[in-house]
């Protein structure tokens, strides 16, 4: 099992989860994040003062998948989020120990 | 030429206000009021109504342009204002302003005590009515100083503040000026017979813009205003829908502020309006194009800003100038406004509102104004062409300086006072964690928008 | 001494009001109305457009003070009494309340039908001037309950209960008063010689309150309301701001509520606004100092139930007392409504908004504080010094709390039936399901705040 | 038999309103106004300020019904057309509507320069209050395309096209109607003497909502409306209660609107409120039934429409006919939106809030509704029973019928014009990047909603 | 050390909060997310116009326990989330190499 | 490639966002949340009934850095987010199998 997570940008998540979909992926959970990076750093004012607005909206989405699965997957996925600019974001794989579905305690790749 | 308005005066008995004009149709004796003066107390009644709904206003544009953690506390304070600042009035505010007394300071009417409310002298208005009508002016003046003191001020320590503001400090600038005090009397130069001052530029929202500063000062800026290179940082407001909803009320409010202090139901009570409505519009306008200029950007926070700054500019002149007039004023009010925001920014008075800028500054220049461009003969000025631009020698101008300094001076002295016993006793200010967390939770136990998540 | 006001009773023929007394300023005779006339019709019509606007004012307060998942089901319900209410009011509610009939029932003028809108009696209002004040006075009294039944009422149950308010239950009891019906006629005790309710703290207020208790009762309490203890929880409201917003439009509202409810444009109308005002703040200031005292901080929720607790129990006699006793009337309501809260909570009665609290419980005192301060001649009283505090020997008193009995039992008993009925056929209460999940989605098809993030 | 009502032309001369009426209770001569004149120019006056307070009402509907990335650049809109719009209407609409110069444009009173702005002449409006009144529908005018341009037009086009709107479009269709050009003059068939219109429903709302339409269709779609198979997807608005905060506001501000279209304070100002109220309820009650019959719940974005277009629709009928036929006339609007918001999203137009169906359909069905129902003797319309439905021979709704045609086809050709060539210069629509990421912070460098996180 | 995440119905939080305390859990830190999932998908109309609401909210907890403690906290999680119904959510393990307590500095279990 | 994870109080987010600017770190994703720990547990009343306030807002902040860095970075984090006061937070790291940035594919240490 391995958790893929995938930094995007918001207005890309409805691509993803097309693509993701049509790739036979059942389930994922998605979080309202702001990212930091390289394309971030617009200044603002505000009624005369200067800010700095460092933080740019992303969508950060969680995944569990098979092992086989992960490279797919993370090829969906950037096939989908891909513009080619600046902060397009980043996809990261780690390791899951375990996972059980909670309605039927089912474990591993039954549960996904 | 126009008729020659009520000279507003306490009657120094009993706090009854007379009002010595001729009023149009009320020409031939009957027992009762006649149809006239039940229109005239109808429609400045009504007009308090519509400046009371300028709490909902103020405390829209304040919560809006602070942050999400500080907005029970903006609107307890607005609420506060209300309750506070109405029953101060109650028991001594009109009193000191309207009780009769001199020069200096009202002594009768206390909670209204003995008064005949209902009575409507003719062509005049009942105690009733002028009670109503400079009780939500008092609230008004009162609730400025909260935008400039938000996010920072304990919340005891500002019911003090707006109690005795409400009790003591605007009713003896009413009593001065509306009331027949001294600078009614005295305060004129040259050619000039009167201090001039239609619906409180100077009077209510100076007043309140001179404690906002103070207030301002006495607290210092909020933690994270200034970076460590000593620049100016933007704090944004959390809810610029709100802002702008509260910068339509308080515009519609600014409908029964000026004209209903027309304190008739007469022609002149919609030339005020129009007055009212181009100054709004040109404040508006100016101050668009110049933070266009300025920053790059539209900003609509601070278009609001220019609106309001139109708004306060016209409300000493609305009666006495020309249409053209009124854009003029309230155009240069919006041009004002922004470079006195950007200004208090950077000599560290740290307003998150803008209201020292809008009610301060542009109060000042609404009174000075009348100086310049004053052609009607307006309640107080008791003359035409005051203006210099209408041939006067300036003299008008100068009373009109005079009249700025002279309250000025007494609200920056006052709420000096007043604040610097606060800080010594119960503090000003709360401790830099709460300031950080935020006052809502920690000052009312209250979350402004509780998560449905955190319980249940 | 004052006029003695309109005594307004149906004339039993066609629904035409008449009034009988003089009015002032109506001395001679002329072809159409007088002035007089069309002003006392636009005043009542302008207050009648404060009072409808109240509908917003309700809407914000239920919505701020319960959970986000149901914030459509509150601003569709409110919406609904307007069109439902207003509906049945065309229908059938203005015939039962003033279409003539006797004693216990309205019948003529369903639909307005062969009514004559327009015209104007000498000193008194038209039927259109009527309608529209009323049609607006019916859908607050059905807009009461709406707080109280917040988060778990089925929509299709709400609509039932809406109508059936609008079209019979309070369309009686104004039949029975302000109708000119047997309270109107019967109910008086000793020296008294008719009930007093001037504008409606028993007839509107404790009847929405007493249907609100009904249905707060028939639901049950929200899910989560009680711990596994039986401790009651508190569900903080989602928005507080929307709450306070909503209190200062009700608070505007209410300005044309008592003061409008003088039908004539005269001198008591303002005097009856500063009483209005001077609860209001009383109501809010001893709430504050109740609740800051019970639980160590100044909820502002709590505060702004306080505000409208003190308008409540003014509406009654806001007519008849001095300024002083409005004051005390109004911070004796705001005292009352932190008890009754707690109160109603540790009975289990779940009542979101307070709503119970505030228009039931304060209703019924200001009906009742007419029989302990009431001086003047206000309408229906017909002689003065009718409070125990002036002489009384009680029988007024007396006589105010029968009709609260009698308001009371047959609103309880008919709406008791009423939430019977529903329950046994369509169901009142959504799923446990749809409860936890929020009514929004599930009844509306519609959350309240659509994140950009989950469509586009 | 109702009072021949004023017909109101401008009189050619410097732009006084000439009101040729018998007004009531004005009888004998007097030096000054009559209180009756004052009375009639304070009620007007105090109509425009409920007008005005529509600008909030609209700023949240349109708000809360699109996204919150947008928000601040929807209240900017809104801003922009009170300042613009205004200052449009002082320099040249108010000219080009009612400054005298005949059948096709006035010619005087640019800047109001020259104009006496206070006398009342018997039985009509000052000058001040016609501004005043005449400026607050002019702003409202302009507003309603802004729902329909929501979420993808540059704000400097927008800016534009409002001061156009405001500076001759608009002003044009006023002076061809109500300022006595040459529809008021030339427009009718058969019987009919004249066309009618008594507050709007065409020269304002329908004016409106083609201006609306011209400005959907040049903009196009937003991205993501329609789906790949062609269908028309939901982009649901980011706050239901801003929204319907917004309807009760507009519904408030429209008992203003008609009612003040009196122009007078007389009885039938309450008859046309009565109206208003009827054909509100009834256009929410019938589109409630429609949606829910269609769409399987009862979609509260949709109820609040079928208000609105109850509104819309009744505005033109108002004076002219009974109770029963405003609730019918009002009952088809609120059906009549849901098919034309259906009708609209299925050809491609995307109307993010329904402006086009609200204003410029149900603004249509309004002024034809006259030729079917009108039974009363209405400003313009000069006889009763110009119903079809009261033995008319269809000649009155011919009559309604050419008037909508030649001012959709003026409203039409110039916007088209006006669209056009922005687009070819400056652009109309915001980059696809731009229109993604939200028009706050890109146009306007400002968040609507700033998160404390992002910025200390 | 390892950390459990779990992504479950909003409303049974309080449950959770309440069976790990009983369990002696000290911390743990909860997000607002969405779920895609096999509960998902039902179509929604707005003025007209169709919808389909692919996510539905959910909450997820991030504990960070000792080895020892992993499949009783996953077992009380799973006991205290289950309703039966489809869209009970997922709960997953891994593994944490290092794990810090800011305040102090204390690191491993003593940090939990 | 390792995944470090700070849970943190929300007024220090900006301190820890300048120094780790200054350490070089060039990106990072942050989310609300909310925290339940030693720290929470304040009673509220409101309009007279009581409740328990056990969440506590929090910000956490995800970094995938190279492993060489770890150390160094989550050292900068606790230098910048301590205030010696309960409730500070923790931070815990996890092993990544794969980095890949979206915009050009790059994987690994050039991904960051
Ligand atoms: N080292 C990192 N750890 C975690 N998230 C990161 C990291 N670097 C970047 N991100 C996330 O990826 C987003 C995009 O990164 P950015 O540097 O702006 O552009 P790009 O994706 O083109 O490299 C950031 O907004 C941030 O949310
Ligand atoms: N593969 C996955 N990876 C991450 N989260 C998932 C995954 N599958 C499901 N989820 C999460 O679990 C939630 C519930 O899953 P769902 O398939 O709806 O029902 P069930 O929990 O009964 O299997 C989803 O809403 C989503 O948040
Ligand atoms: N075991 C844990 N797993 C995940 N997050 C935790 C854990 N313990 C604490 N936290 C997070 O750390 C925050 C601070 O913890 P707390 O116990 O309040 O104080 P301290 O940081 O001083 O130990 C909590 O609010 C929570 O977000």
């Amino acid at each position: 099992m391995k958790l893929i997570t995938a930094v995007v940008k918001p207005f890309k998540l409805d691509d993803i989860k097309d693509a993701l979909k049509a790739a036979g992926i059942a389930g994922m959970t998605v979080t309202e994040v702001r990212g930091f990076g390289r394309q971030g750093g617009h200044t603002e004012t505000y009624r005369g003062a200067e800010y700095q607005i460092d933080f740019v909206p992303k969508v950060s989405i969680a995944l569990v998948v098979d092992d086989s699965q992960v490279d797919a997957v993370v090829d969906t996925i950037i096939a989908a989020a891909a513009t080619g600019k600046i902060g397009d974001g980043k996809v990261w794989v780690t390791d899951v120990d375990r996972l059980v579905r909670i309605r039927t305690g089912e474990e591993g790749a039954e549960a996904v | 030429m126009r008729y020659k308005r009520a000279f507003r005066i306490s009657s120094g008995l009993g706090g009854v206000i007379a009002v010595l004009a001729i009023t149009p149709s009320s020409v031939f004796a009957q027992d009762g009021p006649s149809t006239q003066d039940y229109l005239n107390n109808i429609w400045v009644f009504i007009a308090g109504v519509l400046v009371f709904f300028m709490q909902a206003g103020f405390a829209l544009v304040e919560a809006g342009l602070t942050r999400a953690k500080n907005v029970v506390n903006i609107f307890a304070k607005n609420m506060a204002d209300a309750i506070v600042g109405i029953t101060a009035w109650f028991a001594c505010g009109y009193a000191f302003a309207f009780g009769g007394g001199g020069r200096w300071i009202g002594d009768s009417a206390f909670f209204l005590a003995d008064q005949d409310l209902a009575t409507i002298p003719e062509g005049g208005l009942s105690i009733a009515t002028t009670f109503f009508f400079q009780a939500v002016f008092a609230a008004t003046a009162v609730t400025i100083a909260s935008g400039a003191m938000a996010e920072r001020t304990k919340f005891s320590a500002y019911l003090i503040f707006s109690m005795v503001m409400c009790a003591f400090i605007y009713p003896v600038v009413v009593h001065w000026t509306w009331g027949g005090g001294f600078i009614a009397e005295k305060v004129n130069f040259g050619d000039a017979l009167s201090y001039s001052d239609f619906a409180g530029s100077g009077i209510v929202h100076m007043t309140g813009g001179i404690a906002a500063l103070m207030g301002a000062m006495a607290l210092g800026p909020r933690i994270g205003k200034y970076g460590a290179d000593g620049k100016p940082r933007a704090i944004p407001g959390h809810n610029i829908p709100f802002a702008i909803v509260g910068v339509f009320i308080l515009w519609v409010g600014w409908f029964g502020f000026n004209p209903g202090s027309e304190l008739l139901a007469d022609e002149f009570v919609i030339t005020v309006a129009v007055n009212t409505m181009l100054a709004a519009v040109a404040g508006g306008l100016f101050c668009a194009i110049t933070i266009w200029w300025k920053s790059g950007k539209p900003d609509l926070a601070m278009i609001g800003n220019g609106v309001l700054a139109g708004l306060v500019a016209i409300t000493a002149p609305c009666g006495a100038v020309d249409a053209w007039a009124a854009f003029v004023i309230g155009g240069i009010a919006g041009v004002l406004v922004v470079f006195a925001v950007f200004f208090f920014d950077k000599i560290k008075i740290d307003d998150p509102v803008g209201a020292i800028s809008v009610h301060g500054v542009c109060g000042a220049w609404g009174v000075l104004s009348i100086g310049l461009f004053a052609k009607y003969d307006d309640a107080f000025l008791l003359r035409e062409d005051a203006g210099l631009f209408y041939g006067d020698n300036g003299s008008q101008l100068l009373t009109q300086f005079a009249m700025i300094v002279v309250i000025a001076v007494w609200v920056a002295a006052t709420t000096g006072v007043l604040f610097y016993v606060i800080k010594k006793t119960i503090g000003l200010r709360v401790s830099a964690e709460e300031e950080v967390e935020g006052l809502d939770v920690i000052e009312h136990g209250l979350a402004g928008y509780a998560g449905d998540m955190a319980h249940v």
